[in-house]
Parts: structure tokens; sequence; C-alpha cells
């Protein structure tokens, strides 16, 4: 999130009622709005419960940035990951990656990496996906892997990890700390130019 | 024993295949039969008619030279570029109407859906393939004609012997 | 008659008018012969350089069954290959691989490029990893245009290949 | 670190002369457009090295060019033949960030679309197989099959594979007349033939490895987990459908090719469901208005597509364009088993294992 929220908890979606929805959300075709009318979003109670644990584990360390039907998105340093990590997994049951996907925003000088986890052992967890953010510094003339643009791994925690770090690395330039094999998998041999996926990489002729 | 029955197994299921009747199509004798005339789009109710994605088709008469579908491919493919055309028409004052390189196009249909004046549609023309590249690159001349293509053999598949084409 | 002609001089250049009459009278049948056999056989490399390979691989199922036209699936060593069929894009880290395989087959040896991207690049024009067209690599027979070409149109491109290696010269 | 030593396979390694290192691709009959290094001391696997990235084409840095109706064509490009369900939750994303309701005649259709596309997707890949395998007719009766349902799609969409159907706020075009008779007839003939299809293999990943390594789709079906997207978190009309997933125990590379072949059957069943349920008529597509923009939000949305769950990550900033697109596929969350599964077996059974993960590199390499 770039602007700083005041209470982000309270405020689960950002279409929350009908008077602050943009026009471009209104339905659009001959039905009466009446027919339908836009619930008041609350928040969900289980998400909740989940978020709250977490929040109560590392008050003061960790960040809940949003919880959305199903989706819980949590917000924390580069220190704590590994901690947060691993108490998603022992006492969460949140047991793989489903993806790891880093965000450039140079505005903010920061690399946003984020970890979306899911259960496939719990059933109750079965439909959630907990993202969990964390942001390593960036620098305007990257030399990945020897600047200072690093993160702690979690392939220990999350095995299956692995290939995704690899590939945010090569595309983003975040070197993680710890990654037996942080070699390049995607891009050309030979390619030297800036990591592809960083905003100041721009495609030819746009 | 598990052998035998598994030989026999086979052996049956190849002799039922041999009473089935082909299923080739005989391409350059036998065309396929697509549905209607082609996709094409109806700007009043935003929904478009099902059709098969070919060869575009310009009604000189409709175009007004308004680039709309040439900003809509810049996006995706960037196939369509406005050319001048030796033609008068009242609606076209700027007499430019658009040539489409079938070397770019990726017949995704988004062009004629961006087409306001019922102008642009697809038609059922599939056969493109050139010795040159040159050859790909379709004028506004050629987009004018519609394609004559005998398209009328269909996949059967009711009768008891297999699908066929017929 | 004969025996005045040909005198002990200009024997050798008697022989090599003879010859020349003989090439004109069985050249051009043998270098038909030869390249009518080479236009019913054409023997596809099994590389598939992206997504384009699903409709390749549908020309070759019992549909459309190239096999009709010569064109047997892909299956054979590049060694007893002669046709390149360029299936899509071709990014910068599969182009000298494909250059490698080019550079393997024995000649004559012939390219078709199919689909918009192994034609120009089409959707991928503002890709950084992919090339425009393969044109820059490889010497291009047919083009056959669509994303990706129907089938039908790879028959068809098939076809104008034959009638290209019908014109050609044989040797 | 890749920037001080040379790329993978081109490294002058010492190792012991027992071992031998091959590369397998990219032009292989037993690889697809990837490179597989592999290890062998006679006949056995040391270690394999997956080297994928032969098609990779930028997909997400071209998604950030696009506003998001003109990201459609190239967003279905890496699986070409599973079209609709590689657009899926890009729509179910695109539709929360700009706040549109579906038509639900559009929901219904859009699941008998992307059941057709899954039963397409699964014929190809297990005629695929036969080829890895070099077995004919294991080649030639999906392809020829196949085509059945792609006749069909063809005439919903207008085009064989790469369909550009969905869009954020319904579908192209509704579908042409008398749609519902033609598709029972076909759905009942193609459930007839792949009944006569029954077909032996190695390769067994446990129950725990499958989730520790977090695989997904007929990989994770196959070692006795049942986890489906269709079930677990039903998105447009997969609610109101009864949907019983195949599950197998045995881990092994037979039971992960058929489930995929066990789901093609299921497929049918929702399609027969899916066309009684449907409306008869009514709106498909809600209108756009032509440069829509997402708010300052970011979505995360899977579906099931032929691979497994198939999830798009969508970060908006109050631009037309997607700020940062992701997509993250099934294939290259199976690839991580490769070097695992491959590791003590027989080189033979490389091609068996490999496919059997139901992997396909375009969608891997994106």
């Amino acid at each position: 999130m770039s602007e700083p929220e005041t209470n982000p908890v309270e405020q689960p979606a950002s279409p929350a009622t009908p008077s602050s929805t943009p026009p471009a959300a209104k339905p659009a075709t001959t039905p009466p709005p009446a027919a339908k009318p836009v619930p008041v979003k609350e928040i969900p109670p289980f998400e909740k419960s989940i978020a709250d644990k977490v929040e109560a584990e590392f008050s003061g360390k960790v960040k809940v940035e949003f919880v959305k039907e199903n989706r819980i998105r949590i917000k924390t340093s580069k220190e704590d990951v590994v901690q947060v990590a691993k108490f998603l997994r022992d006492e969460m049951h949140y047991d793989h990656a489903e993806s790891v996907s880093g965000v450039d925003y140079p505005a903010e000088k920061e690399i946003e990496v984020v970890y979306h986890l899911g259960s496939y052992t719990d059933p109750q967890l079965a439909n959630q996906v907990l993202a969990l953010a964390t942001r390593a510094p960036r620098e305007e003339n990257p030399n990945p892997g020897f600047d200072s643009t690093r993160l702690p791994s979690l392939r220990d925690v999350f095995y299956s990890v692995e290939f995704h770090e690899r590939e945010c690395f090569e595309m983003l330039g975040v070197f993680f700390e710890g990654h037996p094999d942080n070699r390049r998998l995607l891009l050309p041999e030979d390619w030297a130019d800036l990591p592809p996926l960083r905003k100041d990489f721009r495609n030819k002729g746009r | 024993m598990g052998t035998a029955t598994g030989i026999i197994k086979a052996l049956n299921s190849g002799i039922k295949h041999l009473a089935v009747k082909r299923f080739t199509l005989r391409y350059p004798e036998q065309k396929l039969k697509l549905v209607g005339d082609g996709y094409q789009f109806d700007p009043s109710t935003g929904v478009g008619i099902a059709g098969y994605k070919g060869r575009h088709m310009l009604f000189h008469d409709h175009c007004t030279g308004c680039q709309l579908c040439s900003i809509a491919c810049e996006g995706v493919a960037e196939a369509i570029a406005m050319v001048k055309v030796q033609e008068d028409w009242k609606q076209n004052k700027k007499a430019i109407m658009p040539q489409i390189d079938y070397g770019k196009c990726v017949f995704c249909g988004l062009c004629v859906d961006a087409c306001p004046f019922y102008a642009l549609y697809m038609t059922n023309d599939y056969e493109l393939s050139s010795f040159t590249k040159e050859g790909l690159i379709y004028t506004p001349a050629q987009l004018q004609v519609k394609p004559n293509i005998a398209q009328d053999v269909e996949l059967k598949f009711d009768n008891p012997r297999g699908a066929t084409h017929g | 008659m004969l025996k005045d002609l040909l005198t002990p001089q200009n024997a050798n250049v008697f022989v090599g008018k003879l010859g020349d009459v003989l090439v004109k009278a069985v050249d051009q049948p043998l270098g038909y012969a030869i390249n009518w056999s080479r236009l019913w056989s054409l023997w596809p490399v099994h590389i598939e350089t992206a997504c384009c390979s699903v409709e390749f691989g549908a020309a070759s199922g019992p549909r459309y069954d190239v096999e009709r036209f010569g064109i047997i699936e892909a299956f054979g060593s590049l060694r007893q290959c002669d046709l390149v069929v360029v299936q899509g894009t071709i990014t910068r880290k599969m182009a000298p691989r494909l250059r490698l395989v080019y550079d393997q087959m024995p000649e004559p040896k012939y390219v078709i490029a199919m689909g918009a991207c192994a034609i120009t690049g089409g959707l991928y024009f503002d890709s950084y990893n992919v090339l425009p067209g393969i044109d820059g690599i490889l010497p291009v027979d047919v083009y056959v245009p669509g994303c990706p070409p129907r089938p039908e149109t790879l028959i068809q491109g098939c076809m104008l290949l034959q009638e290209k290696i019908k014109r050609l010269k044989a040797r | 670190m890749s920037s001080t030593s040379l790329p993978p396979g081109l490294q002058i390694e010492k190792v012991d002369e027992r071992i031998m290192t091959l590369n397998v691709g990219p032009q292989h009959p037993g690889s697809g457009h990837m490179r597989i290094i592999v290890k062998i001391d006679g006949d056995y696997i040391v270690s394999a090295d997956p080297d994928p990235g032969y098609v990779h084409r930028g997909e997400e840095k071209m998604a950030e060019y696009r506003n998001y109706i003109l990201n459609i064509p190239h967003l279905e490009r890496p699986v070409i033949h599973d079209s609709c369900n590689v657009l899926y939750p890009y729509c179910l994303g695109a539709e929360e960030l700009l706040g549109l309701e579906v038509p639900e005649r559009a929901k219904y259709l859009r699941v008998i679309a992307s059941e057709l596309n899954r039963c397409v997707y699964i014929q190809y890949w297990l005629a695929i197989y036969g080829i890895f395998l070099g077995h004919s007719t294991m080649f030639m009766w999906p392809a020829g099959d196949r085509e059945l349902l792609i006749d069909m799609l063809e005439k919903m969409t207008g085009a064989r594979v790469t369909h550009s159907y969905f869009v954020p706020g319904g579908i192209r075009n509704d579908v042409p007349a008398n749609f519902e008779d033609m598709l029972l007839k076909r759905v009942n003939y193609f459930e007839k033939r792949i009944k006569e299809y029954a077909a032996v293999f190695a390769g067994k990943l446990s129950r725990e490895d499958a989730i520790r390594l977090g695989t997904t789709g007929s990989t994770l079906r196959a070692s006795g987990v049942n986890f489906d997207l269709r079930v677990k978190e039903p998105y447009d009309a997969y609610g109101e459908l009864d949907v019983n997933v195949p599950v197998l125990k045995e881990g092994d590379s037979y039971a992960r090719s058929k489930i995929p072949w066990l789901d093609m059957l299921e497929s049918c069943n929702i399609i027969r469901q899916a066309v009684q349920k449907m409306p008869k008529s009514g709106s498909v597509r809600v209108k756009l208005k032509p440069n829509p923009k997402g708010g300052n939000d970011e979505v995360y949305k899977r579906v099931e597509s032929g691979r497994g769950s198939l999830g798009c990550y969508i970060v908006s900033r109050n631009t037309p364009e997607p700020y940062r697109l992701k997509l993250s596929v099934g294939s290259f969350r199976n690839l991580i088993c490769l070097p695992y599964l491959l590791k003590g077996e027989k080189l033979g059974n490389m091609p068996a294992v490999y496919w059997s993960l139901n992997y396909w590199p375009v969608e891997a390499d994106r």
C-alpha cells in the first residue's frame, strides 16, 4: 500500500459504501440498482480471527493491511519475516507458498516481495490465501547479488519457494540470503541489462 | 493368463476400429463449414455475434476514417495502419482507411469491437499463406472483397461407425 | 561422314558437345524427378519453439493428417530432416539453438515461418526477449499467418512450399 | 551467484569420470521447449537440473503497458489450448478491481467454455505423452477426439484455440442457435470415446512431499490430497454445480496421468449440469467504459486450470493499466518436483516422469 491508511482493518475493501463508489462501479445495464443493493461489506469473522492471532503474537512487528473475504494481507519488516513465516507454518498451518511476486516502487526506493501462502492440510484454510509482504531497499544502479537489495530466504521454511525466489532474483534483482541456488532461470544467458521487471526498465517503443 | 486376455483385448479393440469410418477431413477438396459469416459486433448492445475470426472485411461505404480500429490494435499487435485511398466518400473526409498486415495480426477481433460504424467485420477466409511478407499486407481495396469459398463439409458423429466429415 | 568430323584433333570438343546435348536431354527430366521426390517426402524437424506447436500437432493428427502430402510426423533425428517449421515465437535464448539446428541439417533445406510471432514478432512486438521475426536468422520460404494458424492454413502453406520446390533448381 | 560464474550447462565442472552430463532438449523428442541437464551414472540419474526460459516472452512486463481490455489477447497466449482457463483469474480479478457484476448467463457460459477447454487441453497433453513414450495410437486417439470439442469451441467463440472469449464483465459474444443440443450430443459422444481409453510408469511422490513442494493440480491429487479450487473456493457458477473431484493415492506417474483422464469424465458431467441450469436467454456482457481505471487496490484470484491452481495477482494504482501483474502458474509450481523425482530414476523413465507432471513449458516461462 502506497499511502498510509488510518485504520486499514476497519476498511476492508475500497468500494465499501455506494456513496464512496466511483461511477465505474455502478451496473450500467437495464436492471435497476434497487434489485441488488450493494451490501455493506463487513469484515469476515474467520479471517479476522486469523489476523488477530498473528497480530497478538507479533504485536508491533506486523501490520495487517487488509482483511477481505478469503484474503488477508500482512506486512512485516525484513528482519522479522522468517519468524513470522515460521509461526504461520507451525501454528497457523499454512504449508506451502503459491507464488512469490516482487513489486517495484521506485518512488519509495523499495522493492516489495509478496509471498502468497496457502494450505492443503487444514480443510478450514483451503480457500484462504495469506499474502505476506516484506520490503527490501532499492538501489538506483543495481548490481544484482552485490548491492543492498537483499532479503532473507524463506526456502528453509517453505520448500516450495525455491524456483519462485530464483525467478524473483533475476527479474527484480532481489538477492535472497540463504538460498542454495541463486542462478539464472528464465532470462537468456547473456542478459546484462537491468532486471526487466523494475520500473525503470522500459520496453522498446513504450 | 493375463497376457492372453491382454492380447485378446488389444485385438478386439483393433478389429472394432477396422469398421470405423475415416475421420480425416480431405482439406483442399473439402472445406469445413463455419458458423455464420464471421465474427461481427453490434455496438448498440455491446455484444458480439458468434462467427469465425478470419480475414477482415471492410465496408468502404461505412468507414469514416476514425482510426479507432488502429488505436485498438496499437496495444495488441500494431497490425492496422491507416492509408490514403483514392476514393471520395461523404463520411470519410480524410480519405483514410485501414490496411491490415496479416504478418502481425493475431485475429483477436478487438478492432471489430472498436468499430462503432459497422464498417469492419471478420470473415471465414483463413487461406492466407504467402511466399513473401509483402503478400500478407492487405490494402483497403483487397479487404473490400468478400471471400467466396465453398465451405460445406460438417463434422458428423451420430452414426454408429464413428465421426466423419461429409 | 562421322569419321570426317571426328578427327583426333577435335575429339575432345565433339565429346564435350555430345555431353552437352545429353545433359540437356537428361537434366531437366532428372531434375524434375529429384524435385518430385523431394516435395512428396518432406521431413520436419521435431523442434517446438513456442505455442504454435499445438496446431502443428493438430495438423499431424487424424483430422488434418499432413501425411497425405508426404509430410511425416516430426519424429526423426535432424540429420535426416529437410524442413524446419518454426512454430511461433523465437526468444533470444532460443535463437542460437534454432540456428544450430538449422546448420546441422543437410542440404537442401526449407523453412516455414508459422504464426505471427515467427513472421514479425506479432503480439510481442514490444517485448524485451522476443526477436522481431526470424528473417534475421533463417531464410524463410513460406509465411503462414495466423495466431496460431489453422491446420488448413498450414497445409496450404506446405502446398505452396511444394509448388516452390517444383520450380527450384534441383542441384 | 550468477554474475560471477558461467550460466548453467556451460560451466566446466570437475566431476567423477563415471558421471556423464547429458543435455536433453530443447531439440529432442523427449522434451518440450525446455532443457533438462541430467547427470547420469550408467543408466541411473544422479541429478537433474531443469533449465526453462526458452519461451520467456515477458508477458508480465507487457501487461504493465496495456489497459484491462487490451491485456486479453496476450495473457491467453501462455497456454493457447487452455486459453479460457488461463484468462479466467485475470478476468475475475479485473472485475473486482473495476467493480463489475457478471450476468448470470455469462457465468454458466464461462463454466462451459472452461470445462470444454480443460478437456481439449488434457487430450492434447495425452497425445504428446504418447509421442514421448513412442506410442502412436496414444497420439492419434486423443488428437482425433480433441477435434470434436475444438469444433464446438470454434462454433462458440470463433477461433480454434486462441479464443479471446472472456472479457472483464462477461463474454465477447453469445452462442449460436441450438447450441445446447449440439453440445450435449457431442459431449455424450466424447464421453463414450474417452471411456474406450484404457492404457504403466514410475516416479513416486508421497503425500507429504507433494504438500511440502507446493505442487498443484493433477500432481497433487494423484498423491492423495483432495484439493480442487472448483470445490474449495468455487468461482462463478461452480458454487451451484455438483463437482466430484477424482483423487488417487498411488502418487506415481501412472496415477498422475490417470487423474486428468478422470477429470475429463467429470468435465462432461459438469457441462451437462451447466447446460441444464443455464438461463436460456439474457445479457452476456456488461458494457464497459473505454478506458476503465482500477482503484488503489490489489487482488489475488485463483482458478483450477488444466494444470492445477492458477493464480493472478494484480496490483492497481489508479491507472488504466495494471501496476504489476503476476501469473502464478501450475506448471512453474510443479517444475520444482522434477529434480526431486528424477533422482535415482532410470534415464529411460525420464520422459514419462517429466510429462506426467502436467507441465507446459510455455506457461512456466510466461
